[in-house]
C-alpha cells in the first residue's frame, strides 16, 4: 500500500500539519510563544465564517437533493449515537466515574470544525471529489451528540446518586448550546453563502479564499500551542487505558462514518469527511456546554482527550487513514 | 468626607458560568458590578492560561461587586450555593463609598 | 418605479447586509457571538486606513480643482448646521431635556465612516461615478458637528439652569476631539495616499484593496451584533417619538444633501455619498467626544438610535433610496 | 516583617474619561496607580459589555491606587468631585505595604 | 453565613517577571492566585501603557493571591525579598472567605 | 552623489516610513490612535512567519554552501563582539553606570527584525540581489548579544560591587532567552519553510506574500505610536551624549558590517542587509531578557534609544545610507 505511504508522508509534510507541530514543540519547551485570545477567537471566527460561506454556496449551486436530505439525517443520527459508543468503550476499558463518561462522550460525538477543514484541504488538494453539502453535515452533527451525553449522565447519576436534578436538561442551557457562538455563525454564515450568488461570492472571495490556507496555518499553530500546554498539564491525569481511549475511539467513530458514507452512497471524499467527522471531537462548543451543564465532571480530561490526542492524531495520520479507507469504496 | 462602610464581594470563575451567576446577581437585586478578565491562573484543579483559547471553557473572569453589608451574608450564601461545584472562589472585604445610596 | 425595487432588493441580498443582519440576529437571540474588542479595533483600523488611502490616492491623481474645495465647504457648513436642524426636530417632537437634544444633534451632523463605505461600494458595483474626493469631504464633516451640538447645550444651560461653566468647550476638549485616533488616522493615511503614487499604492493594494469588501462584512457582523445588543437593552429607554426621530432624521439629512449635491454639480454617485454623509449619525468619535462633554446626556439613547435604528435604515434602504434619488438629477 | 497601613482606592469609570482622571491624579501628587482593563459591568445606566466596540464611550475601566491614609480623604473628596456626573464608581478599603515611602 | 479571615495578596509586577513570580508562589505551596492584565500605569519609573506593545517587557500584570492569615507574613516576606529590585508592587488586605481549607 | 539623495528620498516616501512618521506624529499630539496589544501581537506573528518561511524556502532552493556557513559564523561573531564595541563607546562618552551601558550594548548587538524587513523591501524594489540566507544570520544574531551583555554586566559588578550573583547567567534565564516567543518562530517557520517545497509554498502564499507589504506598514504605524510615546516620555531622561550614541552607534555597527560583508563576499543587496542587522537594536527579544537579567538597568533608557533614536535612523536614512555604501564595493 505505498499510496497510503505517500499520502501520509504529504500530509504530515504539509505547512499545516508542520504549525500543529511547531506549536506543540513550542509549548512543550515553554517557549513564550503564544497567540492573544482575540487573535485566536478572530481566526476561528474567520475560519468558520469562510467554510459556512463556502459551503452554502455550492450547496445553493448544486440545488437541495434528496441525497444531501438522507446526509442530513445520518449526521444528526450518528451524533445521537456515538457518545452511547463512546461511553460504553470508556466504561470497559476505564475506570473513570460516570459523569467524566458522559462528558467524553459529548465531546466525541460531537465534531472538530478544524480537523474537518484540513481534511477538506488535503482531499482537495488530491483531487477526490466531495459533495458540498458536508458543511452542513458537520453543522448538524454538533449539537445533537451534547444532549445524548447529557442524557448518559442524568441517567447514571439517577441510578447512582442523589444530585440527580442538576444534572437535567434546562430550557436555558438548550438555548446556550444551541446559540453558542460558533453554532450561529457557521448557520448563519451557510445561508448567506447559499443567497448571495456568485456575484456576491466574487467580492468576498480575496478575504474569503485566497489566504485561507495560510490563516489555517497561523490556527493550527495556535492548536497546537494550547493541545502542546494542556499535554504539558493534563498528562499526569489521565491513565493509560484513558489515553489509549483517545487513539481508539477515531478509529471506531471513523468506522461508523464508513459505513454511513457507504450507506449513502457518497463520493470518496465525501465518505472521507464523514469519518473525519465522526472521528474528530469537540473543542470548543461542547467543553463550554459541559462545564455549564456538567460541573462535577473533570474539564482536563476531556480536553487533554480531545485536543491533545485525538486532533493530533487525526490531523497527522488519521486522515490519511480515512482518505486510504474511502478510496477503497 | 463622610463615607460609608460597604462590602467589596469578589468573585472568580469560570467564564462559561459567567452569564448565569449574573443572571443571580441580578435576581438578588444586586445594583451593580463589574466583570474584569483574568489571563492565568492555578487552583485545585490546576492551572490554566488564557492565551490562544478559542472556546470559553478554561478561562476565567473575575466579577466585582460593592454591595451594603445587610446584604453580604444573604448574597454570599445564595452565591456560594449556586456556584458549589464551579471552579471558582468566592471573598469578601471592607471598602468605604461615598454614594450610600448607589450601592 | 421597479428599479428602485431592484436596487433595494440586491442591496438587501449583498453579503455585508446579510452579515449585519446575522449579527443583529445573533444578538437579539441573546447568542454568544461575539467579536473581541481587540479585534473590532484592527477591523476599523483597516477599513479607515483603507479608505484614506485610496481617497487620498484618487484626489493625487485629480489634482486640486475649485470643485474639491467647495465640496469641503459645503461638508463643513452642513456638519455645522446640521444639529440646528436635529436640535430643533427634537425640541418640537420629544421631550428629550436639552443636553439629551444637543449630544443627539452632534451624533446626527457628524458621520458614519461605515455607511460611507458601503455606499461607496454599493454606488461602485451600480457603476455610477464618484468624485473621488468624497473620503476628504467625510473627513472633514466629523468634527464640526460636535462644536455645534456643544455651542447648543451651552446655549440652553446658560438659560435654565446654574452648571453651565461645565459645559464650556475647553482647549483640552478641543484637543480630544480634534485628535481622535479615527480621525487621525483617516486624515493621516489620506495624506499618504496622496504622496505615495501608483508605485506606493501597488504595493499596498493586495492588503488595502482586494479583500476591503470581506473584511467590510466581518466588521458589519460586529456593528450588528452591538446594534443588536443595545436595540435589546436601550429599546425601553426611547419613547416612540425618539425612535420615529431615529428613521426621518436621515431623510431630513440627505435632502440637504441631495440639495447641496446638485448645487454643487456632484455626478450622480457623488450627490448619493453626500446625501449618505449627511444622513448617517457618528458612533465612533461623536460618542467619546460628548462623554466628556456632556457628562449628564444620556450615552444610550444617542448610541441606541445611531446605532440602533439610523444605521439598519440607511443600511438596509437609506442607501438605496439616496442613489435613486441622485440619479433624477 | 515590618508592615504599613495604606489605602488602596478603586475607581470604575467610563474610558474616555481615563485620561482626564489620571491627569487630576498625577495633579494632586498620587505617586502611582495602574488601570485594568473591564469586561463588562451593570450600574444603575444599564449594562455594558466591552465585545465588540470600537470607540472608547460605552466602556470602563477600573484604576487602583495606593496611597497613604494621610492623603486618602483629600483625594476622595476631589476625585469624586471630579467625576460626580461620570458614569463610574470609587471605593476606598486597607492593606497593609512594605515600602513605606513608596506610596 | 460562617466566614473564615483570610489576607488578599494583591501583587503588581513588570511581566516578563510574572513566571518567576509564578514559580515562587508555588514553591511556597500557595494553594492558587489569579493573573489579570493591567493596561496602563504610572509609578517611580515614570508611566507605560500597554497598547501596540509586542514585547512582554513595558508591561504590567496582577497576580491576587487570596491565602491564610499564618502563611502571610513570610510569604510577603519571601516574595519581597525575591522582587526587590523589581518594577512592582505588594500589598496585603483582610477577606473573607467561606471555604476555609481551599486556600 | 545624486543616486544617494534620490535613494533616500524614494525611502522617505514609502508607505512603510510614512506610515511610521503618522505613527510617530500621533503619539507626539497625544492623539487617542493605538493598535491593541493582541493586533500588535498577531501583526509580528504575521511577519516573523512570513520572513521565516520565505527565508526558508528560498535556503531550500539554494542548497547549503560554505558560503552560507560562513555568513552564519559571521553574524555569530559579529553578534558576540558589537556588544563589546557599543559598552566601550557608552563608557567613553557617557556617565551610564556599567549596568545600563551592558544593557544597551545588548540591545544593538542584537537585531531588529522589522528594520530587516524594511530593508529587504526596499533592496528588492531596488532590483539588488541579496543572499536568500540572510533571514538565517538574522536568526543566529539574536541571541549571542544577550550573553556578551550579561558578562560584561557580571564582569563590571564583580568589580565594583557586592551584588554580583544576582547578574549570573542562571540556567532558566538562558532557557527563556533561547524559547523567546520570537526566536523559536522565526527558527521554526524557517525549518518549515525548507521542507514544504514550492507546492506547500504556494498555499500559503496569499496570505504570507501578497500583503506582506500592506501588513508591514500597519506595523510600523504601531511601531511608530510606541516609538513616539517612548520619546515624548523618555526623552528627558537621556542626556544629549547618550542620544548621541543612538545615532553614531548603528553607523558603527553598519560599518563592522560593510567590512564582514566585503570579507565573505556577499553580493551588494547582501552587504547592505549584513549593515543593517549589525546597524539595528533590539526592542522584542532582548528588553524582556533584560528586565529578567538586570533588574538595576532602568529599561526606559535603553528602550528609548533602540527604538525611539536608533529604529527611526535606520528606517529613514540609515537605509539609503548602507546601499549607498553597500553598492561601492
Ligand atoms: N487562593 C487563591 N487566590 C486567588 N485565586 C485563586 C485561589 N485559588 C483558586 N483561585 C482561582 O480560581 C481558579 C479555580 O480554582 P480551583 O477551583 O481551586 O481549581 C484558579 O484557576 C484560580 O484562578
Ligand atoms: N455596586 C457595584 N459594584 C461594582 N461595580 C459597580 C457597581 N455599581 C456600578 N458599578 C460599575 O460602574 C458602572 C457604572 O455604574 P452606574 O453609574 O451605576 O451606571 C457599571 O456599569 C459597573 O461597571
Ligand atoms: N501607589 C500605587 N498604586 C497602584 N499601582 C502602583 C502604585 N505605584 C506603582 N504602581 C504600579 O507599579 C508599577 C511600577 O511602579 P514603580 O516601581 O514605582 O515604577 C507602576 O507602573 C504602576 O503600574
Ligand atoms: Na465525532
Ligand atoms: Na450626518
Ligand atoms: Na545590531
Amino acid at each position: 500500500m505505498t499510496s497510503f505511504i505517500e499520502l501520509a508522508s504529504a500530509n504530515l509534510l504539509s505547512p499545516m500539519v508542520l504549525f500543529f507541530v511547531l506549536g506543540v514543540v513550542a509549548a512543550l519547551l515553554r517557549s513564550s510563544l503564544s497567540v492573544p485570545e482575540a487573535v485566536a477567537k478572530a481566526l476561528s471566527i474567520y475560519l468558520i465564517m469562510a467554510i459556512g460561506l463556502k459551503g452554502g454556496h455550492e450547496v445553493a449551486l448544486a440545488g437541495i437533493s434528496a441525497s444531501l436530505v438522507y446526509a442530513l439525517l445520518a449526521g444528526v443520527i450518528l451524533s445521537f449515537l456515538l457518545p452511547l459508543l463512546a461511553y460504553g468503550a470508556l466504561r470497559a476499558t476505564t475506570k473513570l466515574p460516570a459523569v467524566d463518561r458522559a462528558s467524553i462522550a459529548a465531546h466525541y460525538g460531537s465534531i472538530s470544525i478544524v480537523t474537518f477543514l484540513a481534511a477538506v484541504e488535503v482531499i482537495r488538494g488530491l483531487g477526490y471529489g466531495a459533495e458540498g453539502y458536508m458543511v452542513a453535515v458537520a453543522a448538524v452533527m454538533e449539537v445533537p451528540a451534547i444532549l445524548s451525553g447529557l442524557w448518559l449522565a442524568a441517567r447514571s447519576s439517577g441510578h447512582s446518586d442523589a444530585t440527580a436534578g442538576a444534572v437535567g436538561v434546562d430550557r436555558t442551557l438548550l438555548r446556550e448550546v444551541m446559540l453558542n457562538g460558533s453554532i450561529v455563525l457557521l448557520v448563519g454564515a451557510f445561508l448567506i453563502g447559499a443567497v448571495i450568488g456568485d456575484k456576491g461570492m466574487s467580492a468576498v472571495a480575496p478575504l474569503i479564499v485566497d489566504p485561507f490556507k495560510g490563516v489555517l496555518c497561523i490556527f493550527l499553530l495556535d492548536m497546537g500551542l494550547v493541545a502542546g500546554r494542556g499535554l504539558r498539564d493534563g498528562w499526569r491525569k489521565i491513565t493509560p487505558a484513558v489515553l489509549l481511549f483517545g487513539l481508539y475511539m477515531p478509529l471506531l467513530g471513523a468506522g461508523a462514518g464508513w459505513l454511513s458514507g457507504f450507506a449513502l452512497g457518497l463520493q470518496t471524499g465525501g465518505v472521507a469527511l464523514l469519518m473525519v467527522l465522526c472521528a474528530s471531537a469537540s473543542y470548543i462548543a461542547v467543553p463550554a456546554a459541559m462545564r455549564l451543564a456538567l460541573p462535577d465532571a473533570n474539564p482536563s480530561i476531556s480536553l487533554t482527550l480531545a485536543l491533545g490526542l485525538t486532533f493530533p492524531f487525526n490531523l497527522t495520520i488519521g486522515i490519511p487513514i480515512y482518505i486510504a479507507a474511502a478510496s477503497l469504496i | 468626607m463622610k463615607t460609608y462602610a460597604k462590602k467589596r464581594m469578589e468573585i472568580i470563575i469560570e467564564a462559561p458560568f459567567l452569564n448565569r451567576l449574573l443572571d443571580h446577581l441580578d435576581q438578588q437585586g444586586v445594583h451593580g458590578y463589574t466583570v474584569v478578565p483574568a489571563i492565568a491562573g492555578k487552583g485545585h484543579g490546576g492551572n490554566w492560561s488564557r492565551d490562544g483559547l478559542v472556546s470559553d471553557a478554561g478561562r476565567l473572569v473575575m466579577v466585582i461587586c460593592i454591595l451594603d453589608p445587610s446584604d453580604a451574608s444573604t448574597l454570599l450564601e445564595s452565591t456560594y450555593a449556586q456556584m458549589s461545584n464551579r471552579i471558582g472562589i468566592v471573598s469578601l472585604g471592607d471598602v468605604e463609598v461615598v454614594r450610600n445610596d448607589h450601592f
